[in-house]
C-alpha cells in the first residue's frame, strides 16, 4: 500500500544520523522532525536565522520574534543560536549542513531538481530551495511519484525550470526510495505491499531494478 | 560618542522619494520596520524599487505599499501570500525580479562590505544564471552576483544605542543587520531606544558606523502570520 | 544537541600533521590559541603551512612554531616583531607571502561562506594584484580573489558550550570568527566551557555548527605585547 | 620653523569634522587623536575591531583583550562596540570610515602612495594600509617632507612598490600642507616661518604655488 505523508516522514527519518545538521524544507519535508530517533541527536537549522529549531510553542508561548522558514511560530531548545540571513546561508553554501530534505514537482534521472516555477502559472518564488540544492552534498527528495493527473514526476528529463543541476542524492516517494545513480533512478525499497511492477509504471525515467527490492523498514 | 538619534518617523525618512531603490529588512512579516513603511504609505511616493526578502501579506508590511500601487520593481525570493501582488504581477503592473534567498541576503551584505561582486553556486543552470557570468572554481560550477545599489535601507532592531548601535532579536535579526550600510542611507528604527552606553559593546550586531538614523519606534502590532501550537 | 566537547587538547588536535594548511586565530598575541599551539610544538610536526595575521613574537604565539622550524608557509598581513622570522625569510628557509589584512579576513570568510571567490579594491595596481584578475565595476578598479583552503581552523573564544556555540571578547575576537569553518576542522578553545542553554542565543558569535571540536583551555597566559597606559 | 611631530597631528586634527569616523594609522596619526577640537565628536576605527576606541588605560586598566592595530592597550568610550576583522574592513571598504590619516614613505604628485615595502630590506607587511588606501574617499597622509638624507618624499612618480594608486587627497608635512590635484602637488598652507622656497626646494614632484601661501593657523 503506498505510504502516506507521515510515513514517507518517518521513513526519510530513517536516513538522520547522529550529529547530523539538517534544514527541512517546508512541507513533508517538516514533518521529518517528529520521527527523530532518540538514540541520535540532530539538529535543526531553518534559514530564516536559526539553528537548534525546537517543536511548536504551547499557546501563550508564541513569539512574534521566533518564526521558522514557513513563517511558523517555534521555540529554541538548549545550545540553539540565532543569526542573520548572510550567515545562515554560509552555513548553507559552505557546506555545512549535512543533510537536505525538500519537496520538489520533479526529479530527473541524473539528479537535477524542478520545484519552484510553473510557466504561465504563478510563481511565488525559490526562497531558499536554490541555495540549498547548488550547496548541499546530501539530498532527499520528499515528494509523490505521480501529480494528481496521475503522470510520473521522476522523468529522464526534468519539463519545469530547474531549480539546480544534478544534486539530488535520493528520493522518497509513496511508491519507493530511489537513489540517483549514473544508470538513472536505482530501486533502493519498494513500499509495504507495492509491487516492483507499479513502481516501475510510475516512472518515467530510467528505473535499475536489483534483483532483491525488500520492502521498506519502519 | 556620534549621536544617530532623530525625534520622529518624517526626521527619520527625510529625503525619501519617488524612483528610488529601498531595501526593507525583515523575512515574512518578522522584524519588518513597521514605522517606516506607514510612513513611506503617508507620504504617498511611488514607483519604488524595493528590495525585501519577501512582499508582506495584503493587509501588512509591503502589502500596503502594493495596495497604493507604489512599488514599481520588487525583488524578492519569495512573493506568496498577498492576492494583491499577484494581481498586479500578472497585470504587468509590477516588475518582479526573483532572487535566491542567500544570494539576496549575500548582495545585500557585499554591498555593506564595498565587496562589487562574488561567485555563488545558487542558480546555476537555471534561469536566474542567464545573462550572468558562469564560472567554475575547483571543479564546481559559480554564477557572479554584483551587490546591490540602494537609496535607503529601512531595519528594525530590538534595541538600539544613541550611537546607532543595533541588537536583533531572535529570527526578527534576518536580513536587518544585512541591510545597514547597504545603501546610502540607513534608517533604524527600534523597540527600545537607550543612552549610549547603555549596551555591552561585545554584544552588539551591528555597530552604529552602519547607520545613520535611529529612531525610537511605536506602537508595534508585530503580527504573527501562522500561529502554530502545540497540542497540550 | 550536538556535543562537540572533547577532553583534553591532544584530543582537540587529532589529526593533524605535518604538510597540512592551518589557520590561526589572533591579532598579534591578542585572541591567540595558546593551547592549540603549545600542542603543535609538542607534536613536533613540521613542513606547516599557517594562515595567520601576524606571525606572534620570539618567544610567544606562532613565535614558538617559527623557534623549531614548523612553519614552511607563512600567510599573513604583518610579521614584525620577530627576529627568527626575519632570519629565516632572508635566508629562505620561511616563505612568506603577504596578503592585505581585509583581504585575508574576507578570504577566511569566503571558505567559511561556500563563496569561491569575491573581487576587492585591496591591492588593486600594487604587487598584490599580479598574477590576478583586475576587473573593472561601475569605473572602479579591483582584484579578484579566492577563499582559502585550510585543513584545521585554531581559535581561542572567551566562553563556550557543549554545542560548539562561541562568544569573543573585545578585540580577541579579531580573525577568530572568521576561521570558524574555514578549514576542513575547526579546534575551538575557551576560556570557559559552560553547558549548552547556559549561553543566551542571540549573544552567540559563532554558532556550533561552524565548530567541530571545543575544549577548556588551560594556563592562559595572555601577553601585552604593547602596555601602553596613560599618565594619572 | 618647521613643526615637530606634535603639530603636525595638531594641524591634522583641525581636518576633523562633526560626526566623522577615523582610522588612525601607527605614528603621528595616532597622535592626532590627542588635539580632537572640543566642540566636535568624531569616533575613532581601529581595524583590529573596534569603534568608539578611547585612550590608554591607567595602570592597572589594562585588559589583554582590548588593543588597537598598534597592539597598545586601549580602552573604550560609551558606544563602542566589537567586531570581527571582515566587519572591520567591510566598514573601511563600504566607505562608511570617512576619514583616514596614515603615514608614508613616498607620494607622487597624481596621488599614488608607497608605504610599505622597500626592496632588499625586510619587509615586515602592508597590514590594513592596501585595505584602507584602496577604499577611502578622504585620505591624509602625516609624512616628513624629505627623508633623512636630505631627499623628498613628494615626487612625481613613486619609486617604491606601490600600497595604492591615485587615493592621497591631502599631504601634511613638517613644512607645510598641500593637496593633489590634477596639476600635482597644490601648496595650500605653509609651516609658520617656513618659506615657499624651502617647501619648493623639498618638492622633487609637479609643484602648483598660488599667488597667496597663508601659514597655517593652530
Amino acid at each position: 500500500m503506498a505510504l502516506d505523508k507521515k510515513n514517507i516522514a518517518k521513513r526519510i527519518a530513517k536516513e538522520l544520523k547522529d550529529g547530523f545538521y539538517v534544514n527541512l524544507g517546508i512541507g513533508i519535508p517538516t514533518l521529518v522532525a517528529n520521527y527523530v530517533p532518540k538514540e541520535i541527536q540532530v539538529e535543526f537549522q531553518s534559514e530564516n536565522g536559526i539553528l537548534g529549531m525546537g517543536p511548536f510553542p504551547y499557546k501563550g508561548g508564541e513569539d512574534a520574534d521566533l518564526i521558522n522558514a514557513g513563517k511558523q511560530t517555534i521555540t529554541s531548545l538548549p545550545g540553539a543560536s540565532f543569526f542573520d540571513s548572510a550567515m545562515s546561508f554560509g552555513m548553507i553554501r559552505g557546506k555545512h549542513v549535512d543533510l537536505t530534505i525538500l519537496g520538489a514537482m520533479e526529479v530527473s534521472e541524473n539528479g537535477d531538481i524542478a520545484n519552484w516555477k510553473i510557466p504561465r502559472k504563478l510563481v511565488k518564488g525559490m526562497g531558499g530551495a536554490m541555495d540549498l540544492v547548488a550547496s548541499a552534498d546530501n539530498i532527499i527528495v520528499a515528494m509523490m511519484h505521480v501529480n494528481r493527473k496521475g503522470d510520473s514526476k521522476l522523468l529522464s528529463k526534468c519539463s519545469l525550470p530547474l531549480t539546480g543541476l544534478r544534486c539530488v542524492k535520493r528520493i522518497v516517494t509513496e511508491l519507493a526510495v530511489l537513489d540517483i545513480t549514473s544508470k538513472g533512478f536505482l530501486l533502493v525499497e519498494r513500499a509495504p505491499g507495492v509491487s516492483v511492477q507499479e513502481i516501475k509504471e510510475a516512472t518515467a525515467g530510467k528505473l535499475e531494478i536489483p534483483v532483491d527490492v525488500p520492502e521498506m523498514q519502519f | 560618542m556620534i549621536n544617530k538619534t532623530v525625534q520622529t518617523v518624517e526626521e527619520a525618512l527625510e529625503g525619501v522619494s519617488s524612483g528610488m531603490t529601498l531595501m526593507l529588512g525583515g523575512f515574512g512579516l518578522c522584524g519588518i520596520p513597521e514605522n517606516a513603511i506607514s510612513e513611506i504609505v503617508r507620504l504617498g511616493i511611488s514607483d519604488l524599487s524595493c528590495i525585501s526578502n519577501n512582499a508582506g501579506i495584503d493587509d501588512f508590511g509591503l502589502g500596503l505599499l502594493l495596495q497604493q500601487k507604489q512599488i514599481r520593481t520588487m525583488i524578492a525570493s519569495y512573493v506568496g501570500e498577498n492576492a494583491e501582488f499577484e494581481r498586479q504581477m500578472l497585470s504587468g503592473e509590477l516588475e518582479v525580479i526573483l532572487t535566491p534567498q542567500g544570494t539576496l541576503a549575500e548582495k545585500c551584505r557585499a554591498a555593506q562590505a564595498g565587496i562589487p561582486a562574488f561567485y555563488t553556486p545558487a542558480g546555476f543552470g537555471t534561469e536566474v544564471a542567464v545573462g550572468k557570468e558562469n564560472r567554475s572554481f575547483h571543479g564546481k560550477n559559480y554564477v557572479m552576483e554584483e551587490a546591490y545599489q540602494a537609496d535607503f535601507a529601512f531595519v528594525k532592531a530590538w534595541k538600539g544605542d544613541a550611537a546607532g548601535n543595533l541588537i536583533f532579536k531572535g529570527t526578527a535579526r534576518n536580513f536587518n543587520p544585512l541591510m545597514c550600510g547597504a545603501a546610502k542611507v540607513t534608517v533604524a528604527e527600534v523597540e527600545e531606544l537607550v543612552p549610549a552606553g547603555a549596551l555591552d559593546p561585545n554584544q552588539i550586531h551591528i555597530p552604529g558606523i552602519l547607520v545613520n538614523r535611529i529612531f525610537q519606534g511605536r506602537d508595534y502590532e508585530k503580527r504573527i502570520e501562522q500561529r502554530t501550537l502545540r497540542n497540550t
